[in-house]
């Protein structure tokens, strides 16, 4: 197909990451990009013999599809849709994230029971905000199922990853009690000593993450794939995994 | 006006220039966008080579529309003002139209949400600009006052206000202030928090306007009314601000259209909004352009509105177009 | 009725600079309350600025200016009330362009002395018809001509019946036709009582209604008397050259 | 300028005015922000309940505050309007890093972020803004030209153009351009999109404001010009638009400021941009205040700069203050 | 040297309206090349207007106006030929406040002439010192007072040399003292052979260089003939009542 002659042509893979996303991809000390989508993105190129060149356009170009040959490639931490799929392919599951409650410091709650009278902060529009609604769209041939919420709590949408945690750090139930979050990212803000912390032992639920490429070249998604499932096979991409989450995400199992 | 149109026009010119344009364009869209099989036909004959074919094409295409547009030209400078002006109008509209056509858009998911972007959506962002629009503007004339006063203390706190909220990202002070003010003791709503963001930033900006406004009347018209014995306050709103409004209200019509669509901001904290309720309809079904293309279409209408209100009032107010 | 010590406007020494452009140089004069005085001069000598000290419009550096027995100062208050005594019509006509002639005039009635709008508008039909213009009493001031623009703004100064008028050359343009209607409008203005002094060189005027004229040049009082001591026996060679330069026309 | 001030100072004053009002802030620091043991001691004495002391604490604490303020303003009233400026600036820059303090950012952080921000994401901006500040004036030229002129078609155009691209949110226009021009063959690349998007959007607004400026210039300008016999064009560039300056230079001043902080939505296409650098940096260590402050100073300086360069421009041209 | 039959200017039958106040009725005049023409009239009888059609500032809506050859009509060609040849001067000064005077002079044979910068401004000093302020010729506008003003306002419609000069009262905002001054240099001008129309109500003036006075009143042309025959033995009742009007001051 189209993407997969002009790598081998190029001897380049053009592939869009975030750059705001810690763990999974951001900015190290020296200003250059690291993380685990960045590994992950150097592997399959190394594989593929070719070059990566990266791009930092907002997700929501990414995954409206038409991609106009700008980029082949995406390894963004996108969780893949029926919806999503209308517009992209995602030829390979590259790891499983979990989802958590995070309370604040001071707060009494144990599990996620003790959450019935609480505010949450989500972010809108992501997997977070369709499990609040109940509407998860994920295919659940992959992943363990999951309990909803068996009740309804008033709800904050943002638009970042970000505010939540700044809201909740105002204080417990000043303006919101609880957040719902990727596992990663709360753990990050434990260690950057915001006043916060896990609900123990309850994952809201866990979602697949999964390597996306354009529409209309099934040679190249045949190609991600193989080179995927061969880093799987080698252990490589636990390896990897180990490396920045320090743990083994490359399963399906909640960790 | 300076810039008067000295041309008379007949009637007949004008109905012959229309009937003529309208058969050109009819004829260009039949045969160069519609039904284009002659024209790769006509290409194929010469030359095999299917990426020459389509290079023809489009040029072909390309010099036919670039003739199109200077015949357009010539017969529209036949007919009065008036209608080349809506012709144009129609036309531009159409162009707009096709443009659109070529990202293949879901016309019954837009009607669908439509009406919900409007309840919801639009509703918000009009009442969260209209509020802000009304603060800015007493923000606005209070400092513009104060920046030309003979006060010291009241033209520092001016300036350093225009200074600093002109200066900061719109974005920044939502933040800083949903996130400052709880430090300090208020706990403020996503929906207060905008509003004061909005005013104080477009206060900012609409001070400048208006003591750029006020500084343009001539001395005269300030001394001719301090003669007849009336105080600052006075001159202000009865001899000054009258006349100044002529060369305020074109900048302001700017600034309140630029807040409509500023009000988006407000949605990073959570208040839904048009381009919120827009995105987050779209991206649930994942018909992003569909969202983006109606919001842009809904905020269109509502600026329109106010550039229409803008040259209602501008048209009060300059005396030369009375 | 008049008392003998009584002043209208004393200005003593006064100087005024712009930047270093001296254009009041150790002004001394007294007007009489009452008193009708023309000041004359050739261009650039300091007439308007001189007026425009009178009611504050601008700042004299050096000297003293006492308005009706109130001193001019940095007050404000004492601004004001010189003011309200003291109306002025400009050589610019000045007059206000987003509104009426009626709301021209009926402005200062209205917010400074407090009337009620149909009082106002019904003394400011009165000057309004005095300077021949009560039919254009609601266009606007750019519809009018130069001429019919001037007597606007005579009658809105008019409408606020000041004690003190000052005129800067408020007939210089008029129709010569208009002239004579205006001149005749402010000579009624003297039986009223109002202490007058006006740039002009309308020679007729001066003669029939000014107790003294005043002639001025490069920022000095060069010469000052009764018309007749100023006009027939002019004692400055400055002077005489300017009265044959206007009597030439 | 009609408002003057007619006061006149003696200099020992300003002297001690200025001594008094350094001690009171001096004491009210001391005694009501460093150090309020003694207040919440003398609370205690005559309460013990601790919400009772903090109310107290906090009421004396905005009373002297009050009493401050109103102390500065009549202090200050005694000294130069100059010298009053500068100290209500410091004043209120002093009071702004207070406000800061309480956010309780890290310095250290900040420090050694600071320079990427400025070598990568600040020079961007920069660039951005200044390319498209200049194209857009170009457009907003000739769009106002246009809309002034007597051809119809002209006029259609430039009034379809104004209204379209004010109208819809700069964040769609990029969207449409980035997504919208490769359908028709073109592919764009991030930063020519942006700078494009910010050009046309911004264009549109100043086209209004030219419109507007050109048109105030009285009617006897362009008679005497014409009598001259002077061609329009040169009577718009010699006569006309050096005098329409004036009233441009506030608005488009606006406008520009406005830019360099729109000119961050070109980070949707992946340009790293201050308030993109900014975001991605706080991200990382959870440190988002202080890169989103940082970012807002670096604005602010770029937006004072723009405003000096504003306030020349502007004595150039006005000439009632040359 | 002069042909007979040539004409300047001719109107015939020209009407104008501003919206539906008729200010130009059957305006019917011919002016010789050559020949100097005064106007005068009460304010608001058209006078302004009448000249301001003749160089295309205002359109007639009905009528014929052939300035030197060329007929006044829509094609903008024909306006700048008719401008090129006829200089004007305004009643309101309209200088160009954001320029000095020596620029305000250098204008126009710079840009429409194509002069050098250094030839045009000895050309404009010329006239600048003819109307007597060649020591403010680096001020600007509004540094000057009135009088001098439209002394510069005149200098620079001189400085193009044009064929027809158009004077809407060049001399009204002028000092007495002043306006002899600009009077000679009016009639040194008659020397190069222009075409001289000009507004204004100097008797002196229009005795001396007129070869011929229009009295307008109304939109009309009422009279018109020599100077001696309107000013000594007026014909109808309006002219004697406006020059009665005229001489009392
Ligand atoms: N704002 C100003 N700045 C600088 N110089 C000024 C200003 N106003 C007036 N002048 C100068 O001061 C002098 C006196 O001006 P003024 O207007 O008082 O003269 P005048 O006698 O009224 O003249 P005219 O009869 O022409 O009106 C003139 O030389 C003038 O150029
Ligand atoms: N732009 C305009 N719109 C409407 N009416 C106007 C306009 N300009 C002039 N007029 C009217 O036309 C008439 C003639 O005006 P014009 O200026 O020609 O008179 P004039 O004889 O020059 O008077 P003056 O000696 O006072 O200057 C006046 O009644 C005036 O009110
Ligand atoms: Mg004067
Ligand atoms: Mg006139």
């Amino acid at each position: 197909g189209v993407v997969l002659d002009r790598v081998e042509k190029t001897k380049q893979l053009v592939v869009t990451v975030s750059a705001k996303w810690p763990p999974h991809a951001f900015l190290n000390d020296k200003h250059e990009l690291a993380g685990f989508d960045i590994d992950a993105a150097n592997e399959i190129a190394k594989r593929m013999g070719v070059k990566v060149k990266f791009e930092t356009p907002d997700f929501k170009l990414v995954t409206g599809g038409h991609w106009n040959n700008r980029w082949d490639l995406a390894v963004f931490s996108i969780t893949p849709t029926k919806a999503r799929a209308r517009n992209i392919n995602f030829p390979a599951i590259y790891y499983y994230s979990s989802y958590v409650f995070v309370v604040h410091k001071d707060s009494k709650a144990k599990t996620r029971e003790d959450l019935k009278n609480v505010t949450f902060g989500v972010e809108g529009d992501t997997t977070a905000d369709d499990y609040m609604h109940h509407a998860m769209q994920l295919d659940m041939s992959t992943v363990p199922p999951f309990k909803y919420l068996d009740f309804t709590p008033k709800m904050i949408t943002y638009k970042s990853s970000m505010l939540p945690f700044e809201d909740l750090r105002l204080g417990d139930g000043v303006r919101i009690g609880a957040v719902i979050a990727e596992k990663a990212t709360a753990e990050n803000a434990i260690k950057h000593g915001y006043p916060v912390k896990m609900i123990p032992n309850d994952t809201a639920f866990l979602e697949p993450v999964a390597i996306v490429t354009d529409k209309g070249d099934p040679e190249f998604d045949k190609k991600i794939a193989t080179v995927v499932d061969s880093m799987k096979k080698d252990g490589t991409l636990k390896a990897i995994s180990e490396k920045w989450y320090g743990a083994d995400y490359t399963q399906a199992t909640p960790q | 006006m300076p810039l008067t149109n000295r041309k008379k026009y007949k009637k007949a010119n004008t109905f012959y220039a229309v009937v003529v344009l309208a058969i050109l364009i009819g004829l260009y869209f039949y045969f160069c966008i519609e039904n284009t099989s002659w024209l790769s036909d006509l290409v194929k004959q010469s030359s095999g080579d299917p990426g020459r074919v389509k290079f023809y094409s489009t040029l072909v295409k390309w010099v036919f529309g670039v003739a199109l547009f200077i015949a357009n030209f010539f017969l529209l400078g036949k007919i009065p003002k008036r209608i080349q002006i809506l012709i144009t109008f129609a036309e531009l509209f159409v162009l707009l139209g096709l443009f659109m056509a070529t990202f293949q858009l879901s016309l019954t998911f837009i009607l669908s949400k439509v009406g919900y972007m409007i309840t919801q959506g639009a509703f918000t962002t009009l009442y969260v600009s209209a509020i802000s629009i009304f603060i800015a503007f007493c923000i606005a004339l209070v400092t513009a006052i104060a920046r030309l006063s003979s006060n010291g203390v009241a033209v520092g706190l001016a300036t350093f206000y225009t200074s600093l909220f002109r200066g900061l990202p719109l974005l920044i002070q939502i933040f800083i202030l949903y996130l400052g003010l709880p430090q300090l003791g208020f706990i403020i709503n996503p929906i207060p928090a905008g509003i004061t963001a909005l005013s104080l930033c477009y206060g900012a900006y609409m001070s400048e306007v208006f003591r750029a406004g006020i500084q343009s009347i001539p001395k005269g018209q300030w001394e001719a009314s301090k003669a007849l014995g009336l105080h600052k306050r006075k001159i202000m709103r009865l001899v000054i601000l009258p006349q100044a409004l002529k060369i305020i209200i074109p900048p302001t019509g700017n600034h309140f259209i630029a807040m409509l669509k500023d009000s988006s901001l407000v949605s990073v904290v959570g208040v839904w909004e048009l381009t919120y309720v827009s995105s987050t309809l779209g991206n649930r079904e994942f018909r992003n352009m569909e969202m983006l293309v109606t919001a842009a279409a809904i905020y269109w209408i509502m600026s329109i509105t106010l550039e229409i209100i803008q040259s209602r009032i501008e048209r009060k107010y300059n005396p030369a177009t009375r | 009725m008049q008392d003998e010590t009584k002043y209208a406007i004393t200005m003593e020494n006064v100087n005024k600079w712009y930047g270093k452009h001296h254009v009041l140089k150790d002004i001394n004069i007294r007007i009489k309350d009452q008193e009708k005085v023309v000041i004359c001069g050739p261009s650039g000598s300091g007439k308007s600025t001189l007026i425009r000290c009178i009611n504050g419009l601008e700042e004299h550096q050096e000297g003293k200016i006492v308005v009706d027995d109130i001193e001019l100062c940095d007050e404000l208050n004492s601004l004001d009330q010189v003011r309200g005594n003291a109306g002025m019509v400009f050589q610019s006509f000045n007059l206000f362009p987003h509104m009426t002639i009626l709301e021209n005039c009926t402005l200062a009635p209205i917010h400074v002395k407090g009337m009620k709008k149909h009082e106002a508008e019904e003394l400011a039909m009165n000057f309004i018809s005095r300077v021949q213009i009560a039919d254009q009493a609601h266009k606007y001031p750019t519809q009018l001509s130069g001429g019919q623009q001037q007597r606007v703004a005579i009658a809105r100064a008019l409408c606020m019946q000041p004690r003190i008028m000052l005129f800067d050359e408020p007939t210089s343009a008029l129709d010569p036709e208009m002239v004579k209607e205006v001149l005749d409008t402010m000579i009624e203005l003297t039986d009223l009582g109002m202490t007058m002094l006006c740039v002009t060189h309308e020679m007729g005027f001066a003669k029939q209604v000014a107790d003294r004229v005043v002639f001025m040049d490069n920022g000095s009082i060069i010469e000052s008397g009764t018309p007749i001591e100023v006009f027939e026996t002019p004692r400055t060679d400055r002077l005489k050259l300017f009265l044959s330069q206007i009597l030439h026309n």
